[in-house]
């Protein structure tokens, strides 16, 4: 089941790369029907027999590269293959076929990247696989071929290099200190020491600088404002996703064992709460809409990291099972909500060519549709209740005043008012009336409805909050007790 | 024993050749000579390098590799010079950065 | 002695990383890039590696250096020589960072075995006789399988650039001269011979796919400079075939084990299974580096028009406004 | 024992010049050198902890994962050349242009 999750869109992309045809889209459809029903049927597994993993090529142990699964995974697999499947069924209605031949390979290499990354348990394979996703992304990132999507491209190309580039002397530390590459044989070897201390350096800076963490978001923007729409909305909900799953697989599973995380747990959970407050700024002031949202990932992202914090430096804590739980719906919700905000943008580029927020005024009566998804993602955004991202801001409140570190608040108290304020902001300008009405084309009608059913998803996932919270907790301990005693 | 010596002293000219095209090349004062020098010389020092190994190694297959080698890094370095001679001799302003 | 050889090329090659870092025209800093790759297989030849030396050699002073010198001649801006450099003062903090990994590295034990009684356990049941070639393409094959993916993934990203179908460049001139039409005659048949016997040799010695890879690659790059074609003279679908044959092979090993009901890449110990798939990725790491090598190039003139085209009725989403 | 810490401090020393280029140089060529710089010193790190002693018993899984690794890196360079010639072509020039980034990263 779980080696179908590589295995379909690995297929899909060698047919869509040999058969550039008329109905390549189909290839995309095929994937999109199918990774639904595995990654449900690996979390029904999941949920009934707990955590598992696999040897491939039935290699044991220390020698063998292995595949793992446990709430964490399946969580952000459910995510992708959600995210993605709608992604792909809009693209298949975005893209003419000159743009088709390009995207649909490269799109369907990077879900099966992703979908190994969720489950990924060896850090050399980590490098391997964050590669592929990184290449792919930068590659998509330039589909349009516009000299701005070209610089911010190879922008984005390069600083993932140098990020991957350090990741790998990390491992290279780690298998010099243990001799050793399977992360959960790793949580039982590693000791704290210089030399753990300066893998764990190498290899937290080199994924925050992909997960676009403050100092390093400055590729961002322009990377995922300029590519076309659903490829900035593939960036955004699960490219970033896919670099912070592995930093935070690394953190809890192999380096807090260790306990070498609790200083820098605090350096990071600061980051974040300058990158909410300072994406949201930025966010506040842009002039376009696609900035507007690229800049919110910076600010959502940030949201990410005060998991670390709260996690890695009171062992045991009580709270961790809320800053689980508050984490990972932030990284769903959050990702449900970009994509549909980016498709949102996009249909908006589509009818009136510009996304310029001056120009979108009364687009409400014009384009109905459109301005209810990005109201409802942005409902979710700004953590109202009952939306995703209200359970996520909810359940971070109350792991940080359970854990008296109150001064975190700041980030979801004060990043709240400002994602309100950007969201009204674009919404404001949605419900003016122009003077002069601009000329707008229609919007086929399912380019319309995907960005909804992802931001109805984005907001139904809070009606469901105390049932997900409830199977996250179960899973996480599962999680843990493999890692304890794999 | 005598074998060895002669290896040795064989290396020993090798690096020799080595050294002299490498001046050469330093201190020539234009393209053609600064190649003719280091073409010319490091080819009589690999020789002579191959010379002494040959000597040393105790198997045919070892001797034939070897010779191999040479033949092999004759044809590489005598095609390149002859290729950067001719880019030079054909763009005359073109003088190097 | 050993120690003297050994710092002598440690000392060169941070040296040369330093001339690189700092030479004033970008032509002298590739120059020198290509040197330190030599150096550099030089330190793998010390270090007992003689696959990585192989590799490296080929790839990081041969192809890298192919790569930047084609880059460099087609982006020279003539007059205008700019290093435009800036944050020089990033060194310290560069260097701090050297200082603190340099004393961690202290800290290592050197004397720890890693996985290597675990590979010499795991030869018991291969059925490769070379340990790199049996950790590449058996105890970690799922890592060679994505490697191929990546390689795949930069040629369609390089296509995605150039929004090109297949790789077809524009022909260079044919060279006039005999001595290079001789020396490509020659040539071609001893690096198909010399990639074909480090392939065999993969099996029990140093050599194996990538190695045999790069070399063919080189010679398909060679025949592109003396004014072939090369890969672009195949039709585009047989193109394609050969650029994913070793990765659609990993994957038939993958799928045939689920249907089995084992987990995935378990196939059986069978030379044949393996020798497949490294044939085969041996063949496509050779058409997708050639690709990288000769498909960045503009591509012709009539390709050219429609891709104009292209970018003006060009995707929908175009239409944004660019500021 | 003593090639071990030569050679893995020279691997330090190169990723960090890298680093530093890469930081340093504007031009687009140059800032890909430096990232194969670091890349090699990254490989020499791991050859050298599979040959702590240099007595030719050589650890295989750190030279079959830097193999893995040369492909990776050659990819990603020629995938980033690529894309810097087009660069060129559109706008003429070797750099980054600057005011296209909102702000210019952490400096």
């Amino acid at each position: 089941m779980e080696s179908l999750l590589v295995l379909v869109p690995l297929a899909a992309a060698m047919g869509s790369f040999l058969a550039p045809g008329r109905g390549i889209a189909s290839w995309g459809f095929l994937t999109s029907l199918a990774i639904p029903a595995l990654a449900a049927g690996t979390a029904m597994d999941v949920y009934q027999h707990g955590a598992r993993r696999i040897s491939l090529g039935g290699w044991a142990e220390p020698l063998g590269i292995h595949l793992h699964m446990d709430g964490l995974s399946v969580i952000f697999l459910i995510m992708t293959a959600l995210v993605g499947a709608l992604i792909s069924i809009y693209s298949a209605f975005f893209f003419k076929r000159d743009t088709a031949r390009h995207f649909w390979p490269l799109w369907l290499l990077m879900w099966a990247a992703l979908n190994s990354l969720f489950m990924v348990s060896d850090i050399f394979n980590a490098y391997v696989v964050l590669e592929l996703v990184t290449i792919c992304a930068a590659a998509l990132a330039v589909l349009s071929g516009k000299t701005e999507s070209l610089q911010a491209g190879l922008r984005y190309l390069m600083v993932a290099m140098a990020g991957s580039l350090a990741f790998l002397l990390g491992v290279g530390f780690l298998y010099a200190e243990t001799g050793m590459l399977d992360m959960f044989m790793l949580s039982w070897e590693l000791q704290g020491g210089p030399v753990a201390a300066a893998a764990f350096g190498l290899m937290t800076t080199g994924l925050v600088m992909k997960s676009a963490l403050l100092p390093f978001h400055f590729w961002l923007p322009p990377a995922h404002g300029e590519a076309p729409a659903p490829v900035s909305a593939l960036l955004s909900a699960l490219v970033i996703k896919g670099s912070f799953f592995l930093l935070l697989r690394l953190w809890v599973g192999v380096f807090e064992p260790a306990g070498i995380t609790s200083h820098a747990a605090y350096v990071l959970g600061c980051l974040g709460v300058l990158a909410v407050l300072w994406g949201s700024y930025q966010a506040l002031i842009q002039p376009r809409l696609k900035l507007i949202i690229a800049y919110s990932s910076v600010a959502q992202v940030g949201y990410l990291f005060l998991m670390f914090p709260l996690l890695c430096t009171v062992p045991e804590a009580p709270w961790a099972e809320k800053a689980w739980a508050g984490g990972t719906y932030q990284a769903i919700s959050h990702g449900l909500a970009k994509a549909a905000l980016f498709l949102a943008a996009g249909n908006l580029i589509l009818s009136t060519g510009t996304d310029r927020i001056h120009y979108m005024k009364n687009i409400a009566s014009r384009l109905p549709m459109t301005t209810f998804t990005l109201g409802l993602a942005g409902i979710s955004l700004m953590g109202l209740p009952p939306s995703g991202g209200f359970v996520a801001k909810w359940m971070f409140m109350q792991a940080i005043l359970e854990s008296g570190q109150w001064w975190w608040a700041v980030a979801p108290v004060l990043g709240g008012l400002l994602t309100a304020g950007y969201v009204f902001r674009i919404l404001g300008y949605a419900f003016l009336l122009a003077e002069k009405e601009p000329r707008m084309l229609p919007v086929p009608f399912v380019l319309e409805k995907i960005p909804l059913i992802l931001a109805l998803c984005s907001i139904l996932i809070g009606f469901r909050a105390e049932e997900i919270i409830f199977l996250l907790q179960e899973h996480m301990l599962w999680a843990i007790e493999v890692e304890g005693d794999s | 024993m005598i074998f060895d010596i002669l290896s040795i002293l064989l290396c020993l000219a090798g690096a020799f050749f080595f050294l002299g095209g490498t001046v050469g090349l330093l201190r020539f004062p234009d393209n053609y000579s600064r190649l003719h020098a280091l073409t010319k010389a490091d080819n009589l020092g690999l020789g002579f390098i191959v010379l002494g190994l040959v000597l040393a190694s105790p198997t045919m297959p070892e001797i034939i590799k070897l010779g191999l080698i040479w033949l092999l890094a004759l044809v590489g370095s005598s095609s390149a010079c002859y290729f950067i001679g001719n880019y030079i001799y054909h763009t005359p302003s073109q003088e190097e950065e | 002695m050993a120690l003297f050889l050994d710092i002598l090329v440690a000392f060169s090659l941070v040296a040369i990383a330093w001339r690189i870092m700092r030479a004033p025209g970008h032509f002298q800093a590739v120059v020198l890039f290509i040197t330190f790759g030599l150096l550099l297989s030089l330190a793998w030849a010390r270090l007992n590696s003689p696959d990585i030396a192989l590799a490296e050699a080929a790839v990081g002073a041969g192809l890298a250096g192919v790569l930047l010198l084609d880059t460099l001649r087609a982006v020279a801006q003539p007059g205008k020589v700019k290093t435009g450099a800036h944050f020089s003062w990033l060194l310290l903090p560069c260097l701090l960072l050297a200082g603190l990994l340099t004393l961690s590295i202290i800290h290592i034990q050197p004397d720890s075995q890693g996985l290597a009684r675990a590979v010499e356990a795991g030869m018991q049941t291969t059925s490769l006789e070379y340990p790199v070639t049996a950790v590449l393409l058996d105890f970690r094959g799922y890592d060679t399988w994505l490697e191929l993916g990546v390689l795949l993934a930069a040629v369609l990203g390089l296509l995605c650039v150039r929004r090109k179908k297949s790789i077809r460049a524009p022909l260079l001139p044919a060279p006039a001269e005999p001595v290079g039409r001789w020396l490509i005659s020659i040539l071609l048949p001893l690096i198909l011979l010399v990639g074909g016997f480090l392939l065999w040799l993969g099996a029990f010695a140093p050599g194996g796919a990538f190695q045999a890879g790069v070399v063919w690659a080189a010679g398909g790059v060679l025949l592109w400079q003396a004014g072939h074609p090369s890969l672009g003279a195949l039709p585009v679908s047989l193109w394609r075939t050969g650029a994913v044959l070793g990765f659609a092979l990993f994957w038939l090993l993958a799928a045939t084990a689920l249907i089995r009901n084992e987990p995935m890449l378990t196939h059986p110990q069978a030379k044949a299974w393996i020798l497949a798939v490294e044939y085969a990725a041996a063949l496509s790491i050779a058409v997708c580096l050639t690709s990288l090598a000769i498909g960045g190039q503009k591509s012709e003139d009539r390709n050219q028009k429609s891709e104009v085209r292209d970018q003006r009725s060009g995707d929908r989403c175009q239409i944004t406004n660019n500021r | 024992m003593h090639g071990f810490y030569i050679y893995a401090i020279t691997a330090i020393l190169l990723f960090c010049l890298g680093l530093w280029g890469l930081a340093f140089h504007r031009n687009l060529l140059r800032k890909i050198v430096a990232l194969n710089v670091m890349a090699g010193g990254v490989f020499l790190f791991f050859i050298s902890i599979a040959n702590p002693d240099q007595s030719g018993e050589v650890d295989p899984v750190p030279q079959a994962m830097v193999l893995t690794g040369i492909v990776v890196a050659i990819s990603l360079t020629a995938f980033a050349l690529c894309l810097a010639r087009r660069i060129h072509e559109k706008t003429g020039q070797n750099e980054l242009d600057t005011s296209c980034s909102i702000e210019d990263g952490d400096g």
